[in-house]
């Protein structure tokens, strides 16, 4: 356990550093900031100036170690773009695409669930195959033109939800919708055919023969042990989320989360908010891995964490 | 052949073991993980296997007999202990040797369906030993010798050209022996070759097998779970109990006059198949299950079930020491 | 084929079973027939495949999607568990007057929960105890099947016990509603030898102190020998003989019979060489015609080849084989 | 059931040379049964095949721009006309041959990646798997790290770094998925290592080489056929995202992606702009993920067999149930 | 009902200090919350906002500004002079590192003279001063110097500021107490969408009042639409010193060989006018009105083309995409035209980056390259130093003549002089077809039907001069 516990760490910290070090790599490749931050006609004097104040103009060795201190205390510096610690910026945007997020997610759950079983139940049923259809459907369809077809049909034609941003809650339906629907398509693929593999196990029928009602055998001794992967695929869709593939999303309805940030500063070729991103995403993951490890061990008993 | 003893025959023994240990990782424990886990799969065993002999290798699971044929076989790592095949000391051989010595030695699988590749026809299943140590020139030769092969462990010619699915579990174990006997070996472990076939097929794989012994001189280590199945096949048998021999003896005088506590209830569990017999019979359970194997007691490991247990039982481990002539156990008390 | 006056426990008749698979259709279960008397134990034998879990998966209602009962009936205590009514009562009756021991305790037993709670839900289910009765009753029963330190046990998850722990548990499990009939199959195939007999030691000693009906499948007959008043010989979804354990050991007449009792190695007697019968079984797809073991016997004749036959032998005693039935009737 | 007895090995080794063949109709008559695998099929062979005579079907230059003739609608407008059947976009260039174009970007792609990430990843697993110990433990951390890194960014940073390409794209993409075929080809490595079958080889004397490709790769195919168009729908979907945001395809090449984040702009005027390519993108996904089930299906003989039962249940019931009587029928008599 | 309005803007500000920032969302905000010294009308013409009057210039670098009396910050402390001299110390102080120096670069110093009177001290003669003006927002010298005075804006204009939810809206409410004339509009909340698609399906389904940069293929799709002719003026600069484009007759030809006219209808679906012959709109400062585009005459461009012999020859024309309304567009479209011509062209586009690389290189000048200019000071100035002087950022020429004439424009405080000098630069440049002058771009905004405005020069949105039903 305290083995587990360490390793994990461990690797957690590898996976940081790691990002980082990329990050730092790849943003310090990146033609010159300074060209873009300033205006077009700005004097090469101006350029130097500016280009001392952010210390790109001393050796990358002394940049590298300066940054990984900076990093240590979560200290990125001043976003270039917006002219305020980088690290504000980022606590400011994180909570919009984690509400995003556990909104779109939990939707999704609260619907594969309950679908994925009756899917189950009969594989092969009328039921099952619209299921596994519509899933595919939803898995094929491009996010970003889903989303642009919700705002076309519910914002534009309808009137009835807003087109874009944030603030009520009507506001975060389109977005977590377009957000939710794949996970929703892949988790109603995957509950049902773990669901179809465990209502095969022999303790299923021992369960029945003990005569215990069907709701029970399917929705407890069933459910429980389909957990397992399904809490997997959930945990991976937080982390896919958060490690920015809510950057379409956040980018159609102009949602204020980190992916749409991401984009900017990127577009920006801001680098210091993009070294805070890129390091707090993978901090997320790193957590949320970690977090997902418990989990399954409360799930599954059998699951020694060594 | 079979029925005659062997004993007092001045042979060199085919296989030699001795003292043979293999011990296995199994991961760590604790909190902090700093306990290793080791599986004393196989203990302090010896015996040997002489020309034309076959042995039977009795016991329950886990106690180390796919371990002790697989070690013979040069798979599994020794720990401690030798091994001689024809005189030769085969202990660590390199993966060379092994390729080498697998033109003698060769494997027979318990599952027959599992150990053949689904995806090739039986006659590249049987061809492959002969292909990749080169014996065969053409496909023409190849075809003739598979068919040969076929027909030695009764399967109609034709058979070459199918898949493993088209066949049946007592077939599949004929195509395992084929492959098995094509590079022509001295010896062939057989584990519990029988145990995944019904009741009414078995015999057909036990007597397949000693009519080739007969016909080849071929040596056995044939492993079973039961006693009933080996006492046909077998010239002597050895009883495993959790990594350990505790009795190896004669076929005869282990089911005529067993000597060790664990071969009496190995004994006497088997059910006879005559209901008044079987009701009227003095069975003898032993109560508990075998020791964890990552962890045995000291002294002798079947001590927790045993029913004659004392003291020095739990102080000492017994050796293999000779009670009559062709019989040695293991055991303080008997 | 029912003489006795008074019904018994359970009866299943002409039980037809079949698989719709890719394929082609399976005769799991082509017209089984047996009975069960109160206090009486059934051992059903046969090569694997034969349907023999089948047909008792189809006493407990356990046919699932690809298989259907498409024939016959079940009556328990003289009521059939066919008929529209009858899925209400299978629903009752299992678990509480019929209980059933699965073969593999391995993956028998859910392996997220624990034996406790297992063990529970079905006294709390059947009985409606609460909580605390349901909690003593299981240490009760724990004791029973010779476990020892109950309270630790009920906590224990089932890969934290040994295999024939398991099924002890599963035969606790099995006792905890005081059913009419316990199902065993095959309990102890995937049990080590000496397990395997504390096993069977325990089910004869329940089954005699309980007074219990048991159907026991199995593939050996060394254990219908020691456990079972009755055996039923299954081949090819089909019983080929049935009768009293003794004279049908004593006197096998079906010539399967006679090959399974002698391809069994027995450890009392010395033969030469192991008898096997020729052959493999039929495939159930498509049974041969007739008699299913014709084309493995020594002794068919051309009737075994058109159909097949039930014959009475008295003493309740029944064989479907045509060479049999010359020999009685001369 | 049975196939014809022949006397030699070497006879029937001959008759059943053309097995393979067999075996293809046997697929195709699964194909038959299964209908929405069907559909993908042959919507993937018509997508494949429009996509290499792209040039040949397209009826203009998907580049040439026509100023006048800007934002046409398709054909059943009244303004539309048959020389762009599917309209033009915002600048002149008729949607139909983009689109069709466009077939050929996101299916290269997707094939690149696949071939790329599957390539390595399998090789990465099977030495994972194969050899063990140490190399094992690197790649397999190495994989693990990998899967943790917050990929999509990384990917967004490169790209916006290096400057988005059709190389670049699909270096990126590949890089941020290889992990998926390593992790699967080793898991798959080392159950089939354990099986018995690959003990035998071993025992036999084969040397490693010969074990990871006759006996171990063949039994991986199945899965990693799965695995890799399974793959190749999400890259599809991934490719057209990336351009999308703008950082994938570059004009004036064309990508279905890169055509809906053109087409955004004038969405509320002229819809097929994003609808045609959109459609395109969901049509091609959804079409390689029924062709993907399907084959699930079949390699998984569990499932096939239920899919079985449910069409035996549908109508060919009473057929079989009158068999089944008449054969019974002497019995009775 | 209410009177408040919502305002679609592309981007969020970062900052809300006005003095900081060089972006258009701030600016759009700021605008109505702060007084400039002097402001513009819609049309273009510079006149007194703050100031009571006109600057006066009292020495060749020294201008006096003379202020309204009576005016106060939104907190309460008063407009004088001190905040004017403060305002303009805090935008020049090197330290505070303003992206708005370009604008002041050349005020050296400030004093007041009086409660009311400052004089605004250059670095020698600054004939532009009043354009400059027009930029400072004038800042109230106490609240500045609060920590959160960049979060929570006070200036002395029509609006006051009431929130900034950051990533979502910025919310603004009329000022009762403002010194002009009252604004009908009450409230005005400012949203931030960064797609174009996104804003104009807010528009359209009725949640913004106003959205900027609106596609000209939009104006019939919205309910109503504003288009004034703006500050942009995409060119292509031809190198004057090598390569092909060396030969006078080339460049011109160059200019003959594309239609104008098509790319303005086309393209911008008519809302852009065709550039006359220079980088400035009839609006700027500078402007020569004797001037006028190059007639598309494909038939005399190829002449002249075979004439320098240079014909089926590669000129290389670079560009970027997606930085400026149809940018690539353009690009491709002139491509065709010179092709036409007689030319091979080799289009390239670069990502923005590299693209500008390309610009800037000093020593290697492509042949050709395109930008868009935007002129915010309405005055031939910044154009001209940029890209008509020899040495500028995108100039391509060594004409010393031509940087004279700017040079000299520069320091000469005499209006009509100066705008001599800049009619001779014009003339000059145009004459040597130093650029290929392609359009001045119209501003777009789409606006709710309830919304009335009718748009600027300057692109700035007034929310003083909209009314609403
Ligand atoms: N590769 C291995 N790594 C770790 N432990 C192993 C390994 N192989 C075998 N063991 C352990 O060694 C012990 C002996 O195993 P072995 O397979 O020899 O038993 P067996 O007598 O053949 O049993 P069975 O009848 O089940 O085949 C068991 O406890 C097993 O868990
Ligand atoms: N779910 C199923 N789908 C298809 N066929 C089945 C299914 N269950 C059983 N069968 C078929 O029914 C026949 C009888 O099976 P059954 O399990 O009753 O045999 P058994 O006698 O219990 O064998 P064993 O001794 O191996 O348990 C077999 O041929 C089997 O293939
Ligand atoms: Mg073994
Ligand atoms: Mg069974």
């Amino acid at each position: 356990m305290g083995r587990f516990i360490y390793r994990r760490l461990i690797h957690g910290l590898i996976v940081i550093l790691g990002v980082t070090v990329i990050v730092f790599v790849v943003t310090r490749m990146v033609g010159d900031p300074v060209q873009v931050m300033l205006p077009l006609e700005s004097t090469p004097e101006q350029r130097a100036a500016f280009e001392k104040k952010l210390g790109l103009d001393r050796p990358i060795p002394i940049q590298f170690v300066e940054f990984m201190g900076n990093m240590a205390r979560l200290d990125f510096g001043d976003s270039l773009w917006q002219k305020r610690p980088a690290m504000e910026i980022v606590f400011e945007k994180l909570p919009m695409t984690i509400l995003l997020t556990a909104v779109g997610i939990g939707f999704a759950c609260v619907l594969a669930i309950p679908l994925g079983i009756i899917a189950a139940l009969r594989p092969g049923g009328v039921v099952d195959r619209v299921t596994v259809f519509g899933s595919l459907l939803g898995l094929s369809v491009p996010q970003f033109w889903l989303g642009l077809l919700f705002i076309v049909v519910f914002a534009v034609q309808f009137k009835i939800l807003p087109t874009s941003g944030a603030g009520t809650p009507s506001h975060i339906l389109l977005p977590a919708l377009t957000m939710g629907l794949p996970t929703l398509a892949r988790l109603v693929m995957l509950v049902r055919s773990s669901m179809i593999d465990e209502l095969n196990r022999q303790y299923v029928k021992t369960s029945f023969a003990k005569g215990l009602p069907f709701v029970r055998v399917v929705g407890l001794h069933a459910l429980r042990n389909a957990g397992l992967p399904i809490m997997t695929l959930v945990g991976w869709e937080v982390i896919r989320s958060l490690a920015g593939y809510s950057v379409v999303v956040e980018t159609v309805f102009a949602w204020p989360g980190i992916g749409l940030t991401a984009i900017q500063a990127i577009e920006r070729e801001d680098l210091i908010l993009i070294q805070a991103i890129v390091f707090t995403a993978a901090v997320c993951v790193v957590v949320i891995n970690i977090a997902m490890d418990f989990i399954y061990k409360l799930i599954d008993p059998r699951l020694k964490l060594t | 052949m079979t029925g005659q003893t062997l004993e007092g025959r001045s042979e060199l023994p085919l296989v030699d073991v001795r003292n043979l240990s293999v011990l296995f990782d199994a991961g760590r424990a604790g909190f902090w993980g700093r306990k290793r886990l080791t599986v004393h799969a196989v203990e302090n065993v010896s015996f040997n296997i002489r020309p034309g002999e076959t042995l039977g290798l009795v016991g329950e699971s886990g106690s180390g007999k796919s371990t002790t044929g697989r070690a013979i076989l040069g798979r599994v790592p020794v720990s401690q202990g030798h091994i001689y095949f024809q005189g030769k000391e085969i202990t660590h051989a390199g993966k060379n040797r092994v390729r080498e010595l697998s033109r003698d030695m060769q494997l027979v699988f318990q599952d027959p369906y599992a150990s053949l590749n689904p995806r090739m026809k039986i006659i590249d299943i049987v061809a492959e030993p002969l292909r990749v140590h080169g014996m065969v020139k053409n496909t023409k030769a190849v075809a003739k010798e598979v068919a040969r092969l076929l027909e030695l462990v009764g399967l109609p010619p034709d058979a070459g050209a199918r898949y493993p699915h088209a066949f049946s579990g007592g077939q599949r174990q004929r195509v395992g022996i084929a492959r098995a006997l094509a590079l022509k070996p001295r010896f062939i472990v057989a584990d519990e070759p029988v145990s995944a076939l019904d009741v009414s097929i078995r015999a057909q794989v036990v007597n397949l097998m000693q009519d080739l012994q007969a016909q080849f001189g071929l040596s056995y280590l044939f492993i079973a779970h039961d006693l009933a199945v080996v006492r046909h096949i077998s010239h002597r048998i050895a009883i495993m109990y959790a990594g350990n021999i505790v009795e190896l003896a004669e076929r005869h005088l282990i089911y005529d006059s067993p000597v060790h506590p664990y071969t009496r209830a190995l004994l006497s569990a088997v059910p006879v198949p005559d209901p008044p017999v079987q009701r009227a019979r003095q069975r003898i359970t032993c109560p508990g299950e075998p020791p964890n194997p990552l962890n045995p007691p000291s002294g002798c490991r079947f001590q927790s079930r045993c029913p004659y247990v004392t003291g020095t039982c739990r102080e000492k481990s017994p050796d293999l020491t000779r009670r009559r002539p062709g019989q040695m156990a293991a055991c303080w008390n008997c | 084929m029912n003489t006795s006056p008074k019904a018994p426990l359970l009866e299943v008749r002409d039980l037809v079973v079949n698989f719709y698979t890719r394929g082609g259709v399976v005769q799991a279960s082509r017209g089984v027939s047996f009975q069960v008397d109160y206090g009486q134990t059934l051992g059903i034998v046969g090569e694997s495949g034969s349907g023999k879990s089948v047909a008792v998966q189809a006493v407990m209602g356990l046919i699932f999607n690809p298989g259907r009962i498409e024939g016959g009936d079940i009556f328990f205590k003289g009521r059939s568990l066919l008929d529209p009514a009858g899925k209400k009562r299978v629903r009752q009756v299992r678990g509480k007057e019929i209980a059933m021991i699965f073969q593999d305790p391995m993956t028998s037993l859910n392996p997220v929960f624990t034996i406790g709670t297992q063990i529970t839900e079905v006294l709390r289910h059947h009985l409606g105890m609460t909580k605390e009765q349901a909690r003593k009753r299981a240490m009760d029963l724990l004791d029973m099947v010779d476990i020892n330190a109950p309270e630790k046990r009920l906590k224990q998850y089932p890969h934290e016990m040994s295999g024939g722990m398991r099924q002890r548990v599963m035969i606790a499990m099995a006792l905890a509603c005081e059913p009419q009939l316990i199902i065993a199959d095959e309990p102890t195939t995937a049990l080590d030898v000496t397990i395997q007999a504390q096993i069977l030691e325990l089910l004869t000693d329940l089954q005699q102190r309980l007074n219990v009906s048991v159907i026991l499948i199995t593939h050996d007959l060394g254990v219908v020998a020691q456990l079972c008043h009755r055996v039923a010989v299954m081949y090819a979804g089909r019983i080929v003989e049935v009768g009293d354990a003794d004279p049908v050991f004593a006197a096998p007449v079906h010539p399967y019979t006679r090959g399974l009792i002698r391809a069994t190695p027995r450890l009392d007697v010395v033969t030469e060489r192991m008898v096997s019968i020729d052959g493999v079984p039929p495939d159930l797809i498509s049974p041969p015609r007739g008699c299913a073991f014709f084309p493995r016997c020594d002794r068919a004749g051309k009737a075994c080849s058109r159909m097949q036959a039930l014959i009475a032998l008295g003493d309740d005693r029944h064989v479907s084989c045509w060479c049999a039935a010359k020999e009685v009737t001369r | 059931m049975t196939p014809p007895r022949t006397d030699t090995l070497e006879q029937a080794l001959a008759e059943n040379r053309f097995e393979w063949w067999d075996s293809i109709c046997e697929l195709g008559r699964e194909l038959k049964r299964d209908k929405p695998g069907l559909i993908g099929v042959i919507l993937i062979t018509s997508l494949v095949l429009m996509a290499v005579f792209a040039p040949y079907i397209a009826p203009h230059d998907p580049a040439a721009q026509d100023l006048t003739a800007r934002l046409a609608p398709p054909v059943w407008y009244d303004k539309g006309t048959w020389h762009h059947m599917l309209g033009t976009d915002h600048l002149g260039r008729d949607v139909l041959s983009r689109a069709i174009h466009g077939a050929r970007v996101s299916l290269w792609v997707g094939a690149a990646v696949v071939l790329c990430a599957g390539g390595f990843g399998v090789v990465m697993g099977l030495m994972a798997g194969y050899l063990g110990g140490r190399t094992d433990a690197f790649i397999m951390r190495w994989i693990d790290t990998q899967v943790a890194f917050p990929g999509l960014l990384l990917a967004l940073i490169i790209l916006a770094v290096i400057g988005p390409s059709l190389t670049t794209v699909v270096v990126v993409l590949a890089l941020n998925g290889w992990m998926v075929y390593g992790r699967m080809t080793r898991s798959a490595v080392l159950s089939i290592r354990q099986s018995p079958y690959v003990e035998a080889a071993e025992v036999v004397g084969c040397r490693w080489p010969r074990i990871l490709f006759r006996h171990i790769l063949p039994n991986l195919t199945s899965p990693l056929l799965t695995l890799g168009i399974l793959e190749f729908a999400r890259i599809v979907l991934a490719e057209a995202a990336l351009s999308f945001l703008g950082l994938g395809i570059q004009p004036p090449a064309t990508s279905w992606g890169l055509d809906v984040a053109m087409g955004k702009n004038y969405m509320f005027m002229a819809w097929w702009l994003v609808t045609i390519p959109g459609c395109a993108i969901a049509v091609t996904v959804l079409a390689i993920n029924l062709v993907a089930s399907w084959l699930r299906l079949i390699s998984d003989p569990q499932e096939r067999e239920k899919q079985f039962a449910r069409h035996m249940a549908k109508g060919m019931r009473k057929n079989m149930q009158a068999e089944i009587d008449k054969e019974r029928q002497p019995e009775t008599s | 009902q209410t009177r408040q309005i919502t305002i679609a803007l592309g981007s969020e500000p970062t900052t809300l200090d006005p003095q900081i920032r060089e972006d258009g969302g701030e600016r759009a905000v700021n605008d109505n919350i702060y007084d400039t010294v002097l402001t513009r009308t819609p049309e273009g013409d510079l006149i007194p906002s703050l100031a009571a009057q006109m600057p006066e210039l009292v020495a060749p670098d020294t201008w006096e500004v003379t202020l309204r009396p009576g005016i106060t910050f939104h907190n309460g402390e008063p407009m004088t002079a001190d905040a004017v001299v403060y305002s303009i110390q805090r935008v020049i102080d090197p330290d505070f590192n303003s992206e708005q120096i370009s604008f002041f670069s050349t005020i050296k110093a400030a004093r007041a003279t009086g409660d009311l009177t400052l004089h605004v001290i250059t670095d020698g003669p600054d004939p532009i001063l009043p354009s400059r003006l027009y930029w400072l927002k004038v800042v109230p010298p106490v609240h500045s110097k609060d920590p959160g005075f960049a979060e929570n804006p006070v200036g002395t204009g029509p609006y006051r500021f009431v929130t900034w939810q950051r990533g979502q809206h910025i919310d603004l409410v009329r000022n009762d107490d403002y010194w002009g004339d009252a604004p009908q509009i009450m409230a005005v909340r400012y949203r931030f969408i960064e797609e174009p698609g996104t804003r104009l399906a807010g528009l359209m389904a009725g949640e913004f009042d106003l959205i900027t940069n609106l596609l000209p293929e939009f104006t019939s799709h919205v309910p109503k639409s504003v288009n004034v002719l703006g500050l942009e003026h995409p060119i292509v600069i031809l190198n004057a010193d090598s390569g092909i484009t060396k030969d006078p007759q080339v460049r011109q030809a160059l200019n003959l060989a594309v239609n104008k006219m098509a790319l303005a209808n086309g393209l911008f679906e008519g809302y852009a006018q065709v550039a006359q012959g220079q980088l400035l709109s009839p609006s700027f400062f500078g402007y020569n009105d004797q001037v006028t585009a190059y007639p598309y005459d494909p038939d005399r461009a190829k002449k002249l083309i075979e004439a320098a012999g240079v014909k089926g020859q590669t000129i290389e024309l670079i560009g970027t995409s997606g930085r400026w309304l149809k940018d690539r567009d353009l690009v491709e479209a002139v491509a065709g035209y010179w092709e036409q011509a007689g030319l091979k062209v080799n289009v390239r586009i670069f990502e923005f980056n590299e693209y500008l690389n390309r610009l800037f290189d000093r020593k290697t000048r492509a042949d050709a390259i395109f930008v868009v200019s935007s002129n915010e000071l309405l005055d031939a100035d910044k154009s001209f130093s940029a890209y008509y002087k020899s040495g500028g950022v995108g100039a391509s020429n060594t004409d010393a003549t031509l940087a004279s004439l700017i040079d000299a424009a520069r320091s000469e405080t005499d209006e009509q002089k100066r705008e001599n000098l800049y009619h001779q630069a014009v003339k000059r440049a145009y004459d040597q077809a130093y650029f290929v002058w392609l359009l001045n771009i119209e501003d777009i905004y789409g606006l709710s039907q309830r919304l009335d405005w009718p748009g600027r020069v300057d692109a700035r949105l007034l929310v003083q001069e909209m009314t609403c039903q």
